[in-house]
């Protein structure tokens, strides 16, 4: 078992005929996951990889049964991509693609919760169940099949962690990329709480940075409600405030979202916080 | 992308939005002839994108169009927390009987705008949030559907605004929401919005961020973007595509990724704070990190005089670390730093990687396995010159 | 018992303080009806007859626990209402109002139906459960309570019919005027569907008209899924296509919409139609 | 409201889908100097309010100035299903490659917006739909979030358009939708669509038709309104806020509410058909029934001078029938009608309101107790004095 997707879930590639999109479609083919197929308008009726190209998504969904949809088209066409996924009913969207702005973001959060669809990202390095599929760019290497669950609003920082917890043998039931942008469709609490009650992990790392208050809503569910042990890692003590960070959410604003506090909110409420990601193997140990 | 106050203002004003009838001057001449005009008591303001101006000096009042140009005088040039004053907005003074908050900014935790409204104005917000945040009435917009009437409504009589304003406010709201989402603003923002002596409503300072994000669609205001308090070395790496940061440290970090490249900030703070010792930078060089990226990464390092040693800290996955290795090399062959560098490689053919930095043996590199190492390995290196 | 209003119902008028919303709700409140208050932007404060008004619903629902708005504010005001009532948290909207457009329309029942909000309307009469409460305008004189259902598409025509089977002595349980607008909240086949399930009602009177489907789409409901005998009729045999008949809603378009076809499908379904509306109380009998 | 053909289509312009450069003309000498300009073949086209005006000879097709001015002369003025001619769009003539199908309406049934697009158009939709109801592409816009591109997408690639033209398509489909939105029209379609030799896009007809309780804030469209098919007396009754609709019957209605005006309607031919007898009109008098209004609707009514005798239903709730009673006598008294009247009050005061009637002993007016009865009596006297 595991969170959000496994062997059997039918994925789609929007914008499978990008340089982008195709390079990662392989990467995850090989990896074993079930690409049914992609779409980019215009296309339809070309093939990929041995796999069909679709217009729309409408028409990819009836045609392939996908329930999972990987978006990774440019910025200013992604907020449609992933409305048009949710419109064709897809279960989960990963969203890739950075640069999207946050008004387009709204509505677009807004859309699917409406329409039941699960969104991850945008600007995510995407989702892996070690030994069963990847949706996204997460390296095949990082990580091994085991019971922890890892959640984390960054890329390489993930991979490092991921890294460093195989070479010590510990392997991951789901990791999951939410994004570092200040308006996400899954936040760490949701994936908290699929942890909570996915029966194939048993811990947890949480891999936080500066911005916002995510981590303080975790902290908050993971005293309330959690009852798996948390490790965690929150990136940016050393930031300066008004600055941001790469990421479009890391940035301190009018003393909000520092490292610091986010860092005491987690400890309070029991999770292990690691001043060094290389740490996060032993307080999982 | 922040607007300076003018520039808020003036887009304020395309809104609807009442603002006073000032003018931009970059002289005191134009200082003198803008006040002359006014032709009565105006207020000279530094257009710095810095908060307590004010308290700086960069904001005062004249009775007459000499003392303004004499004002002028004094803050055009002037240095305000490191940034130069070349702009100053000339305003009719306001009579001014109440002040009121007005802003709408985007609520990361539930993913929609949110609309700020008090009675109590003029002050610092955060402030206000902190001692009375009762005194702000909050209401958050659908951002499928936009503002609605009955919100307006909602806020005014929240607020306890006199009813003779519910109107005009009502339309200061719905102006200032159209400017927020029209603009793509992260953050929209009338302090004080002013109620006048005879009862009119007036936005007397303002502020805009938009978010960059949507400067693709914003072309007339991207074209108006003042990077003059934007550090040179900040708008070349901008230019190069390059997320830079300029820290107060000695270490410069050249890693791929956001997080991981706070996260090496942080390791060097957590090794080095001890002997007062940190990051000289936030740089995220990104994903290929091809020999062009990295020397273009670095040229824009060094050339911040306060750096003492580079650590280079690269997780390849879908890059193998072989090919980052040679591609560091042929940067360091164009560049020729003078530095010592710390190289910490992990990930996809971390250790043939590792291995091509230390065969090439050149002086002042060289290569670490973990993090930790790598960090403590440039505090030293930074000890050692010191 | 009964459907959608009792006398428990607590009541809010918006618009308390016009003519006609005060006109009304007086009726109302003699009627029995528990009208806790009424909204009227720029009143808060004042009172109608003993009465809170309030400036807006959300406050007024706050204080009243209000369960039910009736709307009377004129057409250009009326979405805002609904959807200002919708926000408020209130289960039942009856909305007076006529000549709302109707994209304004389209856009406040794809609201209420995401907040879960009953409308009923607009350019209807209300909604009376006899004996119990009246929301609208419905005379107290037209109904005395009993086990039919009755729903209707107009409001002069829902009197004579509910006054002619009061003057044979049968009763009503609940009388809704769904309006006669092209665009509406509450559909035939949504009150169908609430008095199949109400114990109190044992046989139900249909009012249809001219223009739409909506007629078709009960005699769908009537033939698939109703247990309880439907006696009908529908206005506008005489009535020329194309042409709009005092209702918004009201026109024979392209072909569609006719009384005839509408009369074919409901005796087709099961349901006796009546040639002449006074006929109804026989087929009741 | 409906828009003529011009009107739809330089509405269209003004949201950049493509028409032809056509202008109207209201005498033959316009035609000559419009078709002068266009120097090639030009269509003349009939500007009415009834469908089929090719078949009834309101659309010809010139090939000189001169042509087209002989085609004016015979199309002006014309009269066609009742409505006389007073204006000509002159447009030049198009190569058509093909015809598409496009138009955005109201969809009743699930309440909101509705596309429908199709490569066979030109002939008439609703036919289409009925014989080939595939051939039509239907796409429903969420009235909230409006039109996405995806949806632009779906559309051109489910109704197999070229690929070609998906771009300008795509762009015609948003145009619609935004003339559709901005103009609260319940329906706006282009029929043709042409797709031309050189493979443009060309609106060559098109219709609108606005959303009448929409008016209010559609001023400039409202301004354009031309009543000239409305009847006399329907535009009397509408401008003194009753609908009335003319009808051909011999019985005049006047009836408080709209489904039970239609229903007396019905009665008056339940009884009357068999001897040819049916309703002279659909009258709603509304709420009040004042005796300013009764005698408004009446000189109305008897306008007509099919009307043989006037028919009173009246349902007294709220209002009391002994207060109409009193109305519709003043009313009488004001109007002298010089034709049989039959009333039937009900509801609340019902006997006293006909006990009032029958008081006042006025020849020619009797009362009746049910519906059923006064539809009747109705219909009996029109067979009386025939």
């Amino acid at each position: 078992m595991s969170i959000l997707i496994d062997r059997n879930s039918k994925v789609l590639v929007q914008g499978i005929t990008g340089r982008q999109g195709g390079f990662h479609a392989k990467l995850m083919m090989e990896y074993g996951t079930d690409v049914v197929g992609g779409v980019t308008p215009g296309k339809g009726g070309e093939w990929f990889e041995g796999k069909p190209v679709f217009d729309t998504m409408r028409i990819a969904v009836e045609t392939t049964n996908a329930d999972v949809s990987l978006i990774t088209v440019p910025a200013r066409f992604a907020a449609d991509a992933i409305m048009e996924a949710a419109d064709a009913g897809i279960r989960l969207v990963v969203c890739l693609t950075e640069h999207i702005p946050v008004s387009d973001m709204m509505k677009v959060v807004s859309f699917c919760a409406r329409r039941g669809t699960r969104l991850i990202g945008p600007n995510c390095p995407g989702v892996m169940t070690p030994g069963q599929a990847k949706v996204g760019i997460i390296p095949a290497m990082v990580a091994i099949p085991g019971n922890v669950g890892v959640v984390s609003k960054s890329g390489t920082l993930t991979y490092e962690v991921g890294f460093a917890m195989k070479n010590r043998g510990i392997g991951i039931s789901t990791i999951v990329g939410i994004g570092g942008d200040p308006v996400i469709g899954t936040t760490f609490v949701d994936v908290l709480e699929m942890f909570e009650s996915d029966p194939a992990t048993e811990k947890v790392a949480l891999l936080g940075e500066i911005g916002g208050s995510a981590e303080i809503a975790a902290a908050n569910y993971i005293r309330n409600a959690m009852t798996k042990p948390v490790a965690a890692f929150v990136a940016g003590r050393s930031a300066p405030p008004g600055k941001r960070m790469g990421h479009a959410g890391a940035i301190v604003d009018g003393g909000e979202g520092s490292a610091d506090e986010k860092i005491q909110a987690l400890e309070a409420a029991g999770a292990r916080v690691a001043s060094n990601p290389e740490e996060i193997p032993d307080l999982l140990m | 992308m922040k607007l300076h106050e003018y520039q808020s203002k003036f887009l304020f004003r395309d809104f609807g939005i009442p603002i006073p009838e000032g003018r931009v001057a970059t002289t005191p001449e134009e200082v003198y002839d803008i006040a002359k005009a006014i032709d009565g008591v105006v207020v000279v303001k530094a257009q710095v994108h810095v908060g307590g101006r004010g308290k700086a000096g960069g904001v005062k009042v004249a009775r007459s169009a000499e003392a303004a140009k004499a004002h002028g005088q004094e803050i055009l040039g002037m240095d305000i927390k490191g940034l130069r004053v070349e702009k100053v907005l000339v305003d009719p003074g306001a009579d001014i009987e109440q002040e009121i908050y007005l802003a709408i900014t985007n609520d990361r935790g539930v993913g929609k705008p949110l609309i700020m409204a008090s009675m109590e104005g003029g002050m610092d917000i955060e402030e206000l949030n902190r001692d009375r945040p009762e005194a702000i009435i909050r209401e958050h917009v659908d951002p499928i559907l936009g503002l609605q009437d009955f919100q307006l409504t909602y806020i005014v009589s929240a607020m306890g605004l006199p009813r003779a304003l519910w109107r005009p406010f009502g339309k200061i709201i719905r102006g200032l929401y159209e400017c927020y989402a029209k603009s793509d603003a992260e953050l929209a923002e009338i302090n004080p919005l002013v109620i006048t002596g005879d009862g009119d409503l007036l936005a007397v300072d303002g502020k805009v961020i938009i978010d960059d994000n949507a400067l693709f669609r914003q072309a007339d205001l991207a074209a108006d973007r003042d990077t003059s308090d934007e550090p040179e070395s900040e708008r070349k790496a901008r230019e190069a595509g390059i997320t830079y940061i300029k820290l107060d440290g000695q270490i410069g970090c050249m890693v791929n990724g956001a997080g991981l490249a706070m996260t090496t900030m942080d390791m060097t703070k957590l090794y080095g704070e001890h002997a007062g010792i940190g990051p000289a930078n936030f740089l995220d060089i990104g994903g290929g990190a091809t020999p062009e990226q990295v020397a273009a990464a670095l040229r824009i390092i060094l050339s911040d005089s306060n750096v003492r040693c580079v650590l280079f800290n690269i997780f390849g996955g879908i890059t193998r670390c072989d090919e980052v290795a040679n591609g560091i090399l042929t940067a360091f062959n164009e560049v020729n730093p003078d530095v010592p560098m710390v190289i910490r490689l992990q990930g996809t053919n971390a250790a043939a990687g590792n291995q091509i930095i230390d065969e090439a043996q050149i002086p002042n590199i060289m290569s670490a396995e973990t993090l930790t190492d790598a960090a403590k390995m440039a505090v030293a290196a930074v000890q050692e010159i010191a």
